[in-house]
């Protein structure tokens, strides 16, 4: 799978070809910008996402963890609920919620050997509970500073600044598995964990610290959603799961980990926001929308694999 | 790792032999299941004996009807390495169908729709087998076509079942010792599919399939047809889902119950003991990995939790059970 | 012979605890649980049926009978659960959603009633506002919520029959479903601005937690001062931006309903069942499948409405419902019963 | 001269059991500095569990390890390379999604600043790499990935990976290898002997290989397991290969039986100008039932991926494949496995055998005989059959209910073949180094049977592991050079030709 990009690439500008076709106003600089502001929270999420994948463990928190660390940060900012402005601290104390359900979710599967599926799924749900009751029974906490409402969407360099919050995330997965002995072991770990603690690798604290690295991200885009919504909600994730995992495996990051890489992940949300968007900007019947975005998944990944095929070839 | 089921293989054993087969039977994530269930009922009965009712007792079991037949499928279907995120989707429809077709139908409409999920299934298998994609992304995106295809043949609309109701209704309505019928079909299910990986070739093979595919592939097991048997098993083990929940129910629409029971099975499959890594699984365990993924909300109402505080309760809860039912034997690798 | 608290509990079943309609709900609980002295037990559906169907479950194993008001989740689940409390001896009233053709006079009395507020008059005020608003003239996005909710679509037909009807020259550009969240809606909404860019001049939709999403989008694409919004369900945050005038006055209508008239309204009915003063099976079909009034507000009228959410008026209305009867109680009485008859458009 | 350093390695009253099993049974034994030791011992004798115990993959239930004088406990693989023990495992454990250089640094404990800040040195990583690359004599490029390697290449990717272990403060490495020649040739076992010699400059080297003659050349020293204790340990020079021999085996071996004049008949399976783009081309052969052919070539000659294109596990480009006299069609692994066609692969833990499955079940899987009746399996039958095999192939332990996993590497062979033996109608053999990792006497069973196989009427296709071992089964053989068919030798019509000749047709 190591030329998926290409494919992807080659996907990604037929499909927009496609949709300019049916309807211009997809190739303006306006819609181009609306896809950036739309792809920032998944980019940020699928970085750890697919780190945690590669590691050949999953990672199906990130919605109760981005649920927990929007609505702390929410309660610590400017807003309608209550008058406190905690300034950086806000971001502290949310971004260190998700590190602290990510470290959960790390020790507990590392070291009690629980399987990370099944871990994140109750960190998932720790998270939303977190987010609940947060939320308590007051009303809805909304952004009181406009300048902080304001950010996500504002332009730099003619690109929105929720972008090049995405932006940063990427650059740092980047460096993390390319050039840090973490991502190195994390590679290391998917491709054969047996080998990895044979070799010597200390095995439990890296798989501790990717989960850590996704539960951090996925605080940080808790906060960027909170932000572009203008409000909080324990739900402020709802929906990324569904976009972050079917983006990193179209994109040829292996389940059983090893494989992939954080660009070609990015490269398969960008596919998948575009699809989306393409289809409201073309009109398509709502009805319909789920099962188009179905088909063209499973249409997609037959076209990634189906050149890979072989008679010994194994696919889970 | 071993498979306590050998137990029921051979009796002509060496006096040796026999220690060696006992401690694979008394092995723990063959007995957890069951012991993690009884501890939860005990713990439950402790705080207030009147959930294990003979009520209580047929309120839980109608509840995890569904999921049970749903982690069925599922764990035959990680069993050979694979998973299906669509099945809950399939069994969504075909409650759906169901409910549009018996009234005119009968029993006739109730083969055609089993069919018809369990050719869905073998489609699912059959792209997953020859196209050789995962089947992690696959049934991600048949799962958006199947939830299309139940919004569409229910036009949006909320479909209840009018004549020939008694058809289904009997499954939920007849208890034996207090379990609605539903259930007990579930473990009659579970006993066949037991039975099938034990004592079949196929089942064995696919066991096998889950540990080692190349190895299997290179002994010339049949690994297309069975992953296509698999996933049909797998449909059609939704469709008689979707069956129960018609039961339970008497009516279905496409955001209804069944949308969301995607996440229960997998999770019954796991704490039944079931390897989300493939090659492990024992269908009759996951009867008990059911009734505790149905039983925990009556544990956590059982602890009083408050209503805010239920989902956070629920993931511990999760971690725990899990935690407790997991395999670990050495040299296995945890995903 | 008040009913014994230890034989006895309440319960209330929400769709989730943060949308400030269902927190409503439980606050109306609460008031008349108090009043009545009974325990009161909150169910959490978390959005999912299956959820919402094991929770209420979990209650009724403990063996204690259940007075119920259920918020379904989705339609389908009305009767499994309306089943179950049958078989635990309970009485429940179910509302907002059920399969039209689930009659409780066909089900038995522990089904006491199905209730709702209508969704065409709501669809219809939103129409009408927005109109209002437009002067007759313009073009509007619809973003309705769950597609198969039946909610969703009387209120979507009743804003379509509105503007059939009345408005010739209100053009409907597109209809994107946002499942009741602010998420999608402010998604589909961005996605909109860029297909239709200044051509939109209103925005309906199904609530108001997909117009506060909506108008955020707006609000970033600059153009919140140049659109209308209406909605359904008058939430604090809308309330506090129509007083506030927010976006040159951008919110034109609204519904006027609280949650917790709902949920006592409901309960109560349950509870007199239970307590055998009121036989369901004896009462006129109209009160057992019923509909509610609905006001129409707009930034003109919201000063009428105010008192409903000063601190107390849970137990304010409480006291008026069990003085008039659940069907009478200010400012929420029946007026109709049936299957919402869909108008023709 | 007299040694003033302690012992590297000393090891007292060590034991270690699976179950009933005493794999290691109260070892004691010293290894000195500079020394290159041979361990040897039958399949099952404990060889690996206690290099693994050195390793720190497994603990010992009892006994005492020095290191270099002090004593040592290790928790896991981590402390024992820190302590200094480096080791090439019997299976292969690189990672095949990293560069040859990564692989290589795992073992090393050098770390540059960048790298105590938690960043990957690639300078320094691929430099170190490069030299223990070239310390081996192996021309690859640090920056490749281990998956685009052949296999050979990866085997000597381990050694340079064990090679470059850190000796530490003046404490001695101590270099395990865990039969690395079992998958070499004769030119690479060669430069790796050379290397070993290298290492005793400044290490000890604990060597495990079950051939006697590198053992011989090799080391100083040999020590024998048997069952789980030590067997004997004496100096090469006081030792002949016969002593090892009576040593290491339990009781005699029936020596294999001998070649027999071919039969004459129609072939079982016959090549035509077989051809597959990058691997072979213009290959024909025939083999009849009851004859055994040898394919011959060194290391990249075609002779694996010609084996599998036979049985239908990769395609063909050109050329026929004639089973039983009929060309084949669409042919498949399903359709040669239908024909009476087996196959043992040579990657047994990947691809031979199911590890996690009993071993009742491992040999019921493609041919289950009297263990199955249409679909259905019959356990009590099943158990029997695998009964007769463990006693006729004398799998140790017996216990047929074991999953495969926990038996030695040897007797999980036997185990791969019984899966095959058990067909009901075997026409053609496919054996893919069937010996490699076995000991002397499984070898034997192991040789007994296909000789039985072949009187039984089935025609076998063998890879050996060395041309004696093709010199001593086959019938015909057939020398591969790049591919391409180079030479054919009918040693049942008498042309016996040396070593010597085969080993230049085939470079
Ligand atoms: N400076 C370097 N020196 C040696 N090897 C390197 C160096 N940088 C990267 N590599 C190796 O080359 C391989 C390809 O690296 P590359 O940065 O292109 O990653 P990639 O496969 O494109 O993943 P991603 O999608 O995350 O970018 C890596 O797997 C790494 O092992
Ligand atoms: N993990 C395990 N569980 C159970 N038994 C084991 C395990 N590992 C090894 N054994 C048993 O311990 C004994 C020694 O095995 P070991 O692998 O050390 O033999 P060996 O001398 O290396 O043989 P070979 O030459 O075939 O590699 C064997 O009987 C084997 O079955
Ligand atoms: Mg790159
Ligand atoms: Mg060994």
């Amino acid at each position: 799978m190591r030329h998926a990009p290409m494919g992807m690439i080659l996907s990604i500008v037929a499909l927009a070809m496609i949709f300019t076709w049916a309807n211009p106003r997809f190739g303006s600089v306006e819609n181009l910008q609306n896809l950036l502001y739309q792809a920032a929270v998944p980019l940020i999420v699928v970085v750890g996402t697919t780190m945690v994948i590669q590691m050949g463990s999953i990672d199906l928190s990130v919605q109760g963890v981005m649920g927990a660390s929007g609505m702390a940060w929410i309660l610590m900012s400017p807003n309608s609920r209550v008058a406190v402005d905690f300034g950086p601290w806000a971001w502290v104390a949310a971004l260190a919620l998700g590190l602290g359900l990510g470290l959960l979710a790390g020790i507990v599967h590392a070291r009690l050997k629980v399987p990370s599926f099944v871990v994140t799924l109750g960190t998932w749900y720790i998270g939303l509970g977190i987010g609940v009751l947060l939320y308590g029974n007051g009303m809805l906490p909304s952004l009181t500073d406009e300048t902080l409402a304001r950010w996500p969407t504002r332009l730099t360099f003619g690109v929105p600044n929720a972008f090049w919050l995405a932006a940063a995330a990427l650059g740092l997965g980047l460096l993390v598995m390319n050039h840090t002995r973490l991502g190195r072991g994390i590679l290391a770990i998917g491709n054969n964990e047996t080998i990895a603690a044979a070799m010597g690798l200390p095995v439990a604290s890296i798989k501790v610290m990717a989960f850590a690295v996704a539960g951090l991200l996925s605080a940080l885009a808790g906060i960027l959603a909170t932000m572009q919504l203008g409000s909080g909600s324990p739900d402020i994730g709802s929906g990324q799961l569904f976009t972050v995992i079917p983006a990193a495996v179209i994109a040829g990051t292996a389940l059983s980990g090893g494989e992939g890489g954080v660009i070609r992940s990015a490269l398969g949300v960008f596919l998948l926001i575009l699809l989306n968007n393409g289809l409201v900007l073309a009109g398509i019947d709502p009805d319909y929308q789920s099962g188009i975005f179905g088909a063209i998944l499973v249409v997609a990944i037959i076209a990634v694999s189906w050149p890979l095929r072989g008679r010994l070839k194994v696919a889970k | 790792m071993t498979d306590h089921s050998e137990l029921f293989m051979n009796r002509t054993i060496s006096g040796l032999a026999i220690g060696g087969r006992l401690s694979r039977l008394a092995s723990w994530h063959v007995v957890a299941p069951s012991l993690v269930f009884a501890a939860m009922l005990g713990a439950v009965w402790l705080l207030n004996p009147n959930y294990l009712s003979p009520f209580g007792i047929s309120i839980v079991a109608a509840t995890a009807a569904p999921i049970l037949l749903l982690a069925l499928g599922q764990s035959i279907v990680l069993n050979v390495g694979s998973i299906d995120l669509s099945n809950a989707a399939a069994s969504l429809l075909s409650t759906i169908l169901l409910a549009m077709i018996l009234p005119g139908l009968g029993v006739w409409g109730i083969l055609a729709i089993l069919a018809l999920v369990t050719a869905i299934g073998a489609v699912n298998g059959a792209i997953a087998a020859y196209a050789q994609v995962p089947s992690f992304a696959l049934t991600l995106g048949t799962l958006g076509v199947l939830q299309t295809a139940a919004l569409v043949t229910s036009g949006s609309q909320t479909i209840y079942l009018g004549e020939n109701r008694e058809l289904v209704s009997a499954l939920y309505t007849t208890n034996v010792g207090f379990v609605p019928l539903t259930f007990w079909l579930a473990v009659a299910l579970a006993l066949v599919c037991w039975a099938a990986l034990q004592f079949t070739r196929a089942g064995q093979s696919m066991t096998a399939m889950g540990k080692n595919e190349t190895a299997a592939i290179l002994s010339g097991v049949p690994v297309r047809g069975l992953r296509i048997a698999t996933f049909a098993v797998s449909g059609f083990l939704g469709g008689v889902a979707g069956l129960a929940i018609l039961a339970q129910a008497g009516s279905a629409s496409a955001s209804g119950i069944g949308s969301a029971l995607l996440l229960p099975g997998i999770a019954a499959a796991l704490v039944g003991g079931t390897s989300i890594s493939g090659g492990q699984t024992n269908p009759l365990n996951v009867v008990f990995g059911a009734l505790t993924v149905a039983f925990v909300p009556v544990a956590i109402q059982a602890l009083g939790v408050g209503a805010q505080s239920q989902s956070l309760v629920y993931g511990l809860f999760i971690i725990l059970v899990v935690a407790l039912t997991t395999t670990r034997s050495r040299g296995i690798v945890i995903k | 012979q008040e009913l014994s608290p230890d034989e006895w509990v309440m319960v209330v079943s929400v769709i989730n605890t943060t949308n400030p309609y269902m927190i409503s709900n439980i606050e109306g609980a609460q008031a008349l649980a108090d009043h009545l002295g009974l325990p009161l037990e909150i169910v959490n559906s978390n959005n999912s049926s299956q959820e919402g169907i094991s929770n209420i479950m979990a209650i009724l194993a403990s063996g204690k009978k259940p007075i119920m008001f259920v918020n379904t989740v989705s339609s389908s689940d009305a009767p499994t659960i309306v089943d179950a409390v049958g078989r635990a001896g309970g009485y429940v009233t179910i509302w907002w959603n059920k399969p039209d053709d689930y009659k409780p006079w066909n089900v038995g009395d522990h089904f006491v009633a199905f209730q709702k507020h209508p969704g065409v008059s709501s669809g219809r005020c939103g129409a009408q506002a927005i109109a209002g608003a437009l002067n007759g003239e313009g073009e509007v996005v619809l973003l309705p919520g769950v597609q198969d909710s039946t909610t969703s679509q009387t209120r979507v037909a009743g804003f379509r029959a509105e503007i059939a009807e009345n408005f010739p020259n209100i053009a409907i550009l597109e209809e994107r479903p946002s499942n009741w969240d602010p998420q999608i809606a402010a998604r589909n909404a961005q996605d909109l601005i860029v297909k239709y860019g200044d051509q939109i001049d209103a925005v309906w939709s199904a609530d108001d937690a997909m117009q506060i999403g909506a108008m955020q989008a707006f609000e970033n694409a600059g153009l919140l001062d140049r659109v209308k919004f209406a909605s359904d369900g008058l939430y604090p945050k809308t309330l506090e931006d129509i007083q506030s005038g927010r976006g040159d006055n951008a919110i034109v209508g609204e519904t006027f309903h609280r949650g917790y008239m709902a949920s006592a309204v409901g309960l109560y009915t349950a509870y007199l069942a239970a307590k055998g003063e009121v036989v369901p099976s004896a009462l006129p079909e109209n009160k057992r499948e019923s509909l509610f009034d609905l006001s129409c507000v707009t930034p003109d009228n919201i000063g009428d409405y105010l008192q409903y959410d000063e601190p107390g008026a849970p137990a304010a209305f409480v006291d008026r419902l069990v003085e008039s009867g659940p069907w009478d109680a200010a400012p929420m009485p029946l007026v109709g019963g049936g299957v919402e008859a869909l108008p023709e458009s | 001269m007299t040694d003033m350093h302690p012992p590297v390695l000393k090891l007292s009253h060590v034991c270690r059991s699976f179950g009933p099993v005493k794999a290691v049974n109260d070892v004691s034994l010293e290894i000195r500095r500079g020394e290159v030791v041979g361990l040897i011992g039958e399949n099952g004798a404990g060889k690996s569990t206690l290099l693994k115990i050195l390793a720190g993959i497994e603990q010992p239930d009892r006994g005492e390890m020095r290191l270099n004088g002090r004593p040592v406990q290790f928790r896991g693989p981590r402390d024992a390379l820190r302590a200094g023990v480096g080791v090439v495992h019997q299976e292969q454990s690189l990672f095949t999604n990293l560069t040859i250089a990564e692989n290589i640094d795992q073992h090393s404990s050098a770390r540059s600043g960048l790298e105590r800040a938690g960043l990957q040195d690639w300078g320094r990583i691929n430099r170190e790499a490069a030299r223990a690359l070239a310390k081996i004599g192996v021309r690859l490029s640090p920056t490749t990935r281990v998956g685009d390697l052949s296999f050979i290449d990866r085997q000597m990717v381990e050694i340079a990976r064990a090679v470059c272990i850190d000796p530490g403060q003046g404490a001695t490495p101590l270099v395990i290898l865990d039969e690395p020649t079992a998958v070499l040739e004769a030119a690479e076992t060669e430069i790796l002997e050379r290397e070993i010699r290298k290492l005793r400059d400044f290490a000890s080297v604990i060597f495990v290989s079950h051939r006697l003659d590198e053992i011989m050349r090799i080391c100083d020293r040999v020590i024998v397991m048997r069952s789980g204790r030590l067997a004997s340990d004496k100096p090469i020079a006081e030792v002949t290969k016969d002593d090892l021999f009576r040593a290491m085996a339990d009781g005699d071996h029936q020596p294999v039986a001998g070649r027999r004049s071919p039969p004459a008949g129609p072939p079982a399976l016959e090549a035509r100008g077989l051809g597959r783009a990058g691997a072979f081309g213009g290959i024909s052969f025939s083999v009849r039932p009851g004859q055994v052919l040898a394919l011959v070539g060194s290391n990249g000659s075609g002779c694996e991926a010609l084996m599998r294109c036979l049985y239908g596990a990769e395609t063909v480009d050109e050329g026929q494949i004639l089973v039983g006299g009929q060309a084949v069609r669409r042919w498949s692994i399903r359709k040669a496995v239908a024909a009476g066609l087996a196959y043992v692969p040579a990657e047994r833990k990947t691809e031979g055998m199911i590890a996690g499955l009993a071993a009742t079940r491992n040999i019921a899987l493609t041919h289950p005989g009297e263990g199955a009746a249409g679909p259905f399996l019959r356990p009590r039958r099943m158990a029997r059959v695998a009964q007769g095999w463990f006693d006729r192939l004398e799998v140790r332990p017996n216990d047929i209910h074991a999953p495969l996993i926990q038996f030695s590497g040897g007797n999980q062979q036997k185990v791969v073949l019984a899966k095959w033996l058990n067909a009901p109608a075997l026409k053609v053999l496919l054996l893919d180094h069937p010996l490699r990792g076995l000991d002397v006497g499984a070898g034997a069973i192991v040789n007994r049977q296909i000789r039985a196989a072949c009187a039984a009427g089935a025609a076998v296709v063998l890879i050996p592991d060395t041309i004696e071992e093709a010199l001593e089964l086959a019938d015909d053989i057939l020398v591969l050079r790049d591919g391409r068919h180079s030479a054919r030798h009918d040693l049942a019509g008498g042309g016996v030709p040396s070593i010597h000749q085969i080993v230049a047709e085939m470079v």
